[in-house]
């Protein structure tokens, strides 16, 4: 029964990071529109999107390798995986023991790797500013979400996110400076590895400022679909992260009943809900950066990383 | 005869011996410095020939022998000879100036005393007098050598270091070998003098300026 | 008879004698190169059975004992080898017409000249003898290296005889010193000379007076050694004399000076009150060998580059002597015997790269692997030794003189190390040069036979990888002699 | 065991003969390379039935005489033995195909075998001074081998600068064994091991200048950059994949073996030093046009990653932390596998590029995965696994090495608390950026249009090339899925050195890997792996039976004006110029000059960077330039006059006599 249960979680979970990243997209653009006082597109125009890509035929450049075809469901897949580990509204997945937080973070690396070698196989310029660009900017953010990651493992002496989950859940913890630095370091990460302003745009395509996109530029049709719908996946994987690791609370026990397993859902749909609400707000209320300043911007985060792991390393002693 | 003696007539003609030395290095001219040479020579078989009268060593005599006519007369004729055939007897050719070789010979001579003297408390004295001088004159012609640019000279410096090993060996009692080291060391100078002579008949050195001889120095092709 | 000495003695000594005199009749050079590798063979037959006979009794004027019987077998090996080279190198200097058939006739018994003064100077009981055997050794070394006849020979022969003849005077001083010395303890006569008395007597002479003997004997046998700053003449005459003189001098007379030292050396260990002799060598050792590291920077002649080397070696050697004790005393005598295989090797391969290049000059020779397999790689194999790297027994000697070192006087090691890495820089910055890179001169091929110069590095090689029992536990008895 | 070990590196000595005797016919290639691949098997057969072994050691009358050549076959020598051989077989089957192309086989033939076997010796030798030999010894050979291709100018340098940073490299463990050893020279490791050297510190620096100068320790790198690419590839994949490990076992066996117990600081010298290697190695590599230069810089940062394992295994060993240790240096020895697999797999490729291009630069290459698909697929392997990314096995090993550094908070000392946080943050930037950096070289390698006409004429390489480098893709392919088997691999190792081993991997269920406690952290790179296969075929099966699958091929859109000569394309440094923006200007003083010609001139403007190695810059040049300068001043000497070196002896003689004079 119990097996069944879990079971039951993980694929619900798998399906439901599928289901929601759209949606949530949806939810920023919204938000972001009506700031911006627009009308905006309705919530589920990304899930159109996706299926009237889904149905267009690929238009392939002549030069494009096999490397180019598989890559985009290698980094939906990778993408799909690192999500459907990381506790959305229960912890104790079945499968959570199978990768841990470096694991996560290096499966969403392998997603990164697939995603600049696209963009270099057709030998456009574009291309080639994409990837240098996303590389650049991931080796910086890499590293500090490491960094973060040693924070939340030190405190909660291990690196399964469920095993944090569960023990940020509990009282003791108490306030860590390390872990404030962490929440701001993680903040910036994630708006720098989701490609969001200020450090992308992913509505623009205005060449010179483009990173993601540029990435992608050449896809289409089924392809695009499947890496618009890994960035949507992506960015919900890094809400949840947040979520599920500062707001613990809501998680559903593994052993805990079919209700508060819902109970916990609809509590992690509101988490979604807030976190993209203020994403929108931050990324309207910014403007883009340089890219030579981005260093600075995300810089900033592994210096807090450091500084958050050091802070740990020290107090430990006392 | 008393051991007071032989003692002070071995002093004397030692002591003449390194005297003889400073004169040489003091002097420019190569006439007279032959002629200090040859008086040097004179002295030497002297000293020996008391030697041999003193150890009842008359093997001595013949070093003695050999110093008065080989070292006394014949070099020194033929050298003469040479620097007519060169025309270099009005050269000045000190690298340093004569009063400060005289205080480095002052020096040396020093030098040697101390070592000698205080090194040798247990051999019998005259033997020390003997080696002290010895060296004087040693470390005097080594001087000479390095403080003079021109061949003969040179020669004349080895030929006076060389006195003062064959005193030092006649000083040494009862020493084997003595005549056969000194025959060597003719052999030697006989080789100096025939090299020197050698190069100026051959026209391979333009004069027997020592720089000259340098002036392929090894790598410089 | 005064001389009693076993018919080995004898035979070591009176062969080159004969040799000598026979071919300053001979006019032919071929017979006569020919009978001078039957001579030079002969010597060596002699030397080994003193090395497997009895050792012969101890006369006042020779004697053979562990310390010298390890010397001449070496010497009269390598004199045996380097003939050989000399019969194929000495050919071709006639026909290149830098030498005449009357001066291969000089040449020939000057050689055997020299190969007895060695042997005199090694098995003399005597300290003048030995004196007169290293002087005969190198007045005959001087005529050979002034035969070409050119600027630089007669320079070069100047310059040696020069330095060689105060040489001369001051280690003579030195003996007469020790005579001095030993006179009150042994009395006069000739028993005050004769080594083996005066090492078992040397406790009761007068300290002070040795130690200036001292003194004069390693700055007048050390200037043989080419000991820097005494090592003036050694560069100039390697390089101007004929290439197999350049081998005899590096592989043999060096050794034989160095012979001379160590006896004294013994003689002052055995005496209390005398300074330590170690000092002195362990600096004169460090200076030699860094002073020539530095110096093989800027040769440009290719025999000139190998005789620094000779005076590194040298150096290194007279360091290990001087640091004594059972281990350095060990690599000191092994490091001697592999420089002299390895270094005369060297000056073969070098001999037969000058005649093919018709060149001595480093510039002008390179890409020797591509145009000529077999003498190119012996000379890598050769600079590979002579640096120290393994599987070669110079890094064997090497690397027991840097560890001892180490382990006992840590700070003399590192100007130790130091100085080997510099040398095996500059040897490895020439080798590029001379063995590799784009070919240039001459391609034609050396008709001169490499057997010596492979037997030399197989041995040094071999000596490497496997030092035989016996070699080794009478390496280590001449180990204890010298304290 | 080890007599058959020794038998075996006999065997390889002995194709020298056969190498130079058949080296200039055409099967002499097959011959010698053949008999290594079979000689160097079967020692890796033996190594890894010996790896669970008891020790079997022998000693024989050679080498130093009153000591014997002693060889001793432990589980550490065994797994370094097996890692040797397993790279010296793939090369040997490697080189059967790719030394078809060699222009100089006579030259290379002869010093492979003796190479290899130099190598498997240094592994097996039991006292200093066989250990020395081998270790000179593959030096020697190796160096032969850069030698091999003699004609072009920089090798010959390349070469020189090897030689003499080994030789400076071997004198320093001379001195390490001296003081091991003691004034009575005991000389075999066993009195060693016995004898506790006082002087530890010593030991320690020295040690780290002879291994580190040999495996490329940052500032004793130098040499590594220059020499590596200039071998033969199947050369430089054994000098980089495998030479560089046995550099690290050099290490190992003296610091965890030799030197007793290691004092806390040890720890700090040598993760300092392997932090910065393994940054400054992965900067360096992003910077090189040359693609086998870029490889030996990655190779550097590879070794940093190794040594960060061992020092944290230092560290933990000194404060007998046993269980941390023992991660820690299955950490290490596990990437020291790894590393050798897949740098010897890229060189393969790099080699195989070369052939059939004649271009090391990046720049004049481009768009191989058309040309050499099969090169393209294992080389993308190689690259994904150099990058640490799952599920392939570099990241296995990196993973380890995060978990030991999150063990390191229990150290008591201060001066590790402050160190290790920083090491573990350079770990993570170098993994980064060694992912910018090896898609930076398979981007402009194989994707993209061909820069230049012999890329775009270059054909597949031949089957046995690609047989050996298939072989090691699957392998790294397997290490990365069932990490767990190769970790038990290392267990006896392991805890003959730290005296405590992992808990055994392959019980654990699923075969995941749980280095400490199943709450603590696991990894399953087989349930990663699948899941990935999984749901990207599921994915593409449900989108193409239910979406549309069809495709139309047409120009690049390119934002709309596509450009169709190649010369558009990112080229390779353009790729690195964000990332030479961010740290070059730090690390390497990078300038950039472009020169822009007036309007109306029609010469074309140039932009140049300019780029400094700092360690050749403050270390070596300024040793350079003085030993120069005191050569030049000395040389004088050589030109006095006879008189002068006259003065010279007299000088010496009066000195010593006023010596004498005053002391007595």
């Amino acid at each position: 029964m119990a097996l069944i249960l879990d079971l039951a979680v993980q694929g619900a979970q798998m399906l439901l990071v599928l289901l929601l990243a759209p949606l949530l997209t949806g939810l920023v653009r919204k938000v972001k529109a009506h700031l911006l006082r627009r009308q905006g597109p309705p919530l589920i125009q990304p899930y159109r999107d996706l299926i009237r890509l889904l149905r267009k035929e690929v238009v392939l450049a002549d030069n494009a390798s096999w490397l180019f075809r598989v890559i985009p469901y290698l980094a939906f897949a990778a993408t799909w995986v690192a999500a459907s580990l990381v506790p959305t509204f229960g912890t104790g997945l079945l499968f959570s023991w199978s990768a841990d937080l470096i694991a996560i973070i290096a499966l969403l690396g392998s997603a990164r790797f697939a995603l600049a070698l696209a963009g270099m196989d057709v030998g456009t310029a574009f291309g080639g500013i994409g990837s240098s660009r996303e590389v650049m900017i991931a080796s910086l953010a890499e590293p500090a979400m490491l960094l973060i990651v040693f924070t939340m493992a030190l405190v909660a002496r291990s690196t399964q996110l469920s095993a944090v989950a569960d023990l940020l859940a509990t009282s003791e913890v108490g306030l860590r400076v390390s872990l404030g630095l962490a929440l701001v370091g993680l903040i910036i990460v994630a708006i720098a590895e989701n490609g969001r302003i200020p450090v992308d745009n992913p509505a623009t395509h205005l060449e010179l400022t483009m990173v993601h996109e540029a990435m992608v530029l050449e896809y289409s049709g089924r392809h695009l679909a499947m890496l618009e719908l890994a960035a949507a996946v992506k960015l919900l994987l890094y809400l949840s992260l947040i979520g599920c690791i500062f707001a613990p609370w809501t998680l559903a026990e593994p052993d805990s009943s079919t209700a508060s397993h819902f109970a916990g859902f609809g509590l992690y749909l509101a988490k979604l809900a807030v976190l993209g609400f203020l994403l929108a707000v931050f990324e309207t209320a910014i403007a883009k950066m340089r890219v030579f300043r981005l260093p600075d911007f995300v810089g900033g985060a592994l210096m807090l990383g450091l500084l958050g792991t050091l802070l740990l390393f020290v107090s430990r002693s006392l | 005869m008393s051991h007071g003696l032989t003692f002070d007539v071995a002093h004397l003609l030692a002591g003449g011996l390194v005297l003889v030395s400073f004169l040489m290095i003091t002097q420019h001219r190569l006439y007279a410095l032959l002629n200090a040479f040859a008086l040097q020579a004179a002295l030497l078989s002297l000293s020996v020939a008391w030697q041999a009268y003193v150890q009842h060593a008359p093997h001595l005599y013949i070093t003695a022998f050999i110093a008065l006519v080989f070292k006394a007369i014949v070099v020194p004729v033929g050298l003469h000879r040479i620097i007519q055939r060169l025309g270099i007897h009005r050269e000045i050719e000190t690298v340093i100036g004569s009063g400060t070789t005289m205080l480095v010979g002052m020096g040396l001579v020093a030098l040697s005393m101390t070592v000698m003297l205080k090194v040798t408390p247990t051999a019998d004295p005259l033997a020390r007098e003997d080696l002290a001088f010895a060296l004087s004159v040693v470390l005097l012609g080594l001087l000479m050598m390095v403080s003079r640019r021109n061949a003969v000279s040179q020669v004349v410096g080895f030929m006076s270091l060389e006195n003062g090993l064959v005193l030092a060996a006649a000083g040494a009692r009862g020493m084997p070998l003595v005549v056969e080291i000194s025959v060597a060391f003719s052999v030697l100078i006989a080789f100096f003098v025939i090299g020197v002579f050698l190069f100026r008949i051959r026209e391979r050195f333009d004069t027997v300026d020592v720089q000259a001889l340098d002036r392929f120095r090894g790598e410089r092709r | 008879m005064i001389i009693s000495a076993s018919t080995g003695v004898i035979a070591i000594l009176l062969i080159p004698v004969a040799a000598a005199a026979l071919f300053a009749l001979l006019p032919g050079y071929r017979i006569s190169s020919r009978l001078n590798v039957l001579a030079s063979f002969l010597t060596f037959l002699a030397s080994l059975s003193l090395f497997f006979g009895d050792h012969g009794g101890r006369g006042p004027y020779l004697f053979v004992d562990d310390l010298n019987i390890a010397f001449i077998v070496l010497n009269t090996f390598v004199g045996f080898t380097t003939s050989v080279f000399s019969a194929s190198y000495i050919g071709h200097e006639l026909e290149t017409g830098r030498l005449t058939p009357a001066y291969l006739r000089f040449y020939h018994a000057m050689y055997q000249v020299m190969i007895g003064g060695m042997n005199l100077a090694l098995t003399a009981n005597n300290i003048g003898l030995m004196w007169v055997g290293i002087e005969l050794a190198t007045l005959t070394t001087v005529l050979m290296v002034g035969i070409y006849r050119t600027h630089e020979a007669l320079e070069a022969a100047w310059k040696y005889f020069i330095l060689g003849s105060v040489g001369i005077g001051l280690a003579l001083f030195g003996t007469i010193l020790v005579y001095m010395a030993a006179l009150p303890v042994v009395g006069e006569g000739l028993s005050g000379m004769v080594w083996t008395v005066l090492v078992t007597q040397a406790a009761q002479f007068d300290p002070a007076l040795i130690n200036v003997a001292f003194i004069f004997l390693l700055l007048g046998y050390g200037t043989k050694v080419g000991l820097a700053p005494l090592h003036a003449w050694l560069p100039d005459a390697h390089a101007e004399g004929p290439t197999p003189i350049s081998a005899v001098l590096s592989g043999l007379l060096l050794n034989v000076a160095l012979y001379a030292v160590l006896r004294f050396k013994i003689l002052l260990a055995a005496n209390p009150g005398a300074i330590a002799p170690g000092p002195l060598m362990v600096t004169l050792g460090l200076v030699s060998l860094l002073f020539a590291a530095f110096m093989l920077y800027r040769r440009r002649d290719i025999k000139r580059l190998f005789a620094y080397s000779s005076i590194e070696h040298m150096g290194i050697i007279t360091f290990a002597f001087g640091m004594g004790g059972p281990v350095a005393n060990f690599a000191g005598l092994l490091h001697m015997a592999m420089h002299s295989l390895t270094k005369s090797g060297i000056f073969f391969a070098v001999g037969h790269v000058a005649q093919i290049k018709g060149t001595q000059r480093i510039a002008d020779i390179s890409g020797l692997t591509q145009t000529h397999p077999w003498l190119g790689w012996s000379l890598v194999i050769g600079v590979v030794a002579i640096a120290g790297l393994p599987p070669f027994g110079v890094f064997m000697s090497e690397f027991l003189v840097v560890s001892s070192t180490f382990a006992r006087e840590p700070l003399l090691a590192i100007p130790l190390v130091l100085g080997i890495l510099l040398a095996l820089g500059a040897l490895f910055q020439h080798l590029n040069g001379l063995a590799f890179g784009e070919p240039t001169g001459s391609k034609a091929p050396s008709e001169a036979s490499y057997v010596p110069m492979v037997v030399h590095f197989g041995l040094v090689l071999i000596a490497g990888i496997y030092l035989p029992a016996t070699l080794v536990a009478w390496f280590r008895n001449v180990a204890e002699i010298l304290g | 065991m080890v007599l058959a070990a020794l038998i075996l590196s006999a065997a390889l000595l002995a194709i020298v003969p056969i190498a130079i005797v058949t080296g200039r016919s055409s099967h002499g290639r097959i011959i010698v390379y053949g008999a290594s691949l079979i000689f160097s098997a079967a020692l890796m057969l033996i190594a890894l039935a010996s790896l669970f072994a008891p020790p079997s050691t022998i000693s024989l009358p050679l080498g130093l005489p009153w000591l014997g050549a002693h060889f001793r076959l432990d589980a550490l020598s065994a797994f370094f033995l097996a890692v040797v051989n397993l790279g010296g077989a793939a090369a040997s089957l490697y080189a059967i195909g790719f030394g078809a192309h060699e222009t100089a086989p006579i030259r290379v033939l002869p010093f492979y075998p003796a190479f290899l076997a130099g190598m498997g010796l240094v592994v097996l030798a039991d006292d200093a001074f066989s250990f020395l030999v081998s270790w000179e010894f593959m030096s020697l050979t190796s160096w032969a081998l850069v030698m091999a291709h003699h004609r072009v100018a920089d090798n010959a340098r390349a070469g020189y600068i090897y030689l003499i940073m080994a030789s400076a490299g071997t004198a320093a463990l001379i001195l390490t064994f001296g003081l091991l050893a003691g004034p009575d020279g005991g000389y075999s490791f066993a009195q060693m091991r016995a004898a506790h050297s006082e002087y530890a510190a010593a030991v320690l620096i020295l040690a780290l200048l002879g291994a580190g100068s040999k495996a490329g320790l940052v500032p004793l790198h130098v040499w590594l950059p220059l020499a590596h690419p200039a071998a033969p590839s199947h050369v430089s994949a054994l000098m980089s994949g495998v030479m560089t490990k046995v550099a690290v076992y050099g290490f190992v066996r003296i610091a965890f073996d030799l030197a007793g117990e290691p004092a806390w600081w040890w720890s700090v010298v040598v993760l300092a030093l392997a932090g910065i290697t393994a940054v400054m190695g992965v900067l360096y590599a992003l910077m090189q046009r040359d693609l086998k230069r870029l490889l030996a810089y990655s190779t550097v940062e590879n070794i940093g990653i190794v040594f960060i394992g061992l020092g944290l295994a230092l560290a933990f060993k000194a404060h007998g932390m046993a269980q941390a240790a023992a991660l820690a240096l299955t950490a290490g020895l596990l990437h020291v596998f790894n590393h050798s697999l897949f740098k010897s797999l890229l060189f393969f490729g790099a080699g195989a590029v070369l052939n059939s291009t004649g271009e090391r630069d990046m720049e004049r290459l481009g768009g191989l995965i058309h040309r050499m698909p099969q090169t393209a697929f294992v080389f993308l392997l190689g690259c994904t696994a150099i990058s640490a990314l799952p599920p392939l096995n570099g990241f296995v090993s990196e993973w380890l090495t995060f978990q030991a550094i999150l063990l390191s908070p229990q150290l008591p000392s201060w001066g590790l608390k402050l160190i290790v946080p920083a090491v573990g943050a350079l770990l993570a930037l170098s993994a980064a950026l060694a992912a910018a950096c090896f898609v930076r070289a398979f981007g402009v390698t194989f994707l993209g249009r061909a820069r230049a006409p012999a890329a775009g004429r270059a054909s597949e390489t031949d089957r046995v090339s690609l047989t050996a480098m298939g072989i090691l893709a699957a392998l790294c392919l397997v290490a990365g899925i069932v990490p767990g088997f190769f970790m038990d691999l290392l267990a006896p190792a392991v805890g003959s050195l730290v005296g405590q081993r992992l808990p055994a991997q392959t019980g654990a269920d699923w075969l995941s890997i749980v280095p400490i406690a199943e709450s603590r952290s696991s990894y399953n790179g087989l349930l990663v792996f699948l899941f990935m296969v999984i749901s990207g075929t599921l994915a593409a099966s449900v989108i193409h039976r239910l979406a549309s699958d069809k495709l139309r091929r047409a120009p690049p859109w390119d934002c709309g004006y596509p450009d169709a000569s190649p010369a558009t394309q990112y080229t390779a440094d353009s790729f690195a110029q964000p990332i030479r923006r961010v740290f070059g200007t730090v690390v390497f003083r990078a300038r950039e000059h472009v020169e822009m010609p007036p309007a109306g001139d029609t010469r074309p403007a140039r932009w140049r960077v300019e780029l400094h190695d700092l360690a050749w810059d403050v270390l070596y040049a300024p040793l350079a330039s003085g030993v120069s300068i005191a050569a030049d001043r000395l040389n004088h000497l050589q030109f006095l006059t006879i008189r002068q070196f006259l003065s010279l002896v007299f000088a010496a003689l009066v000195i010593l006599l006023l010596v004498l004079a005053l002391w007595l």
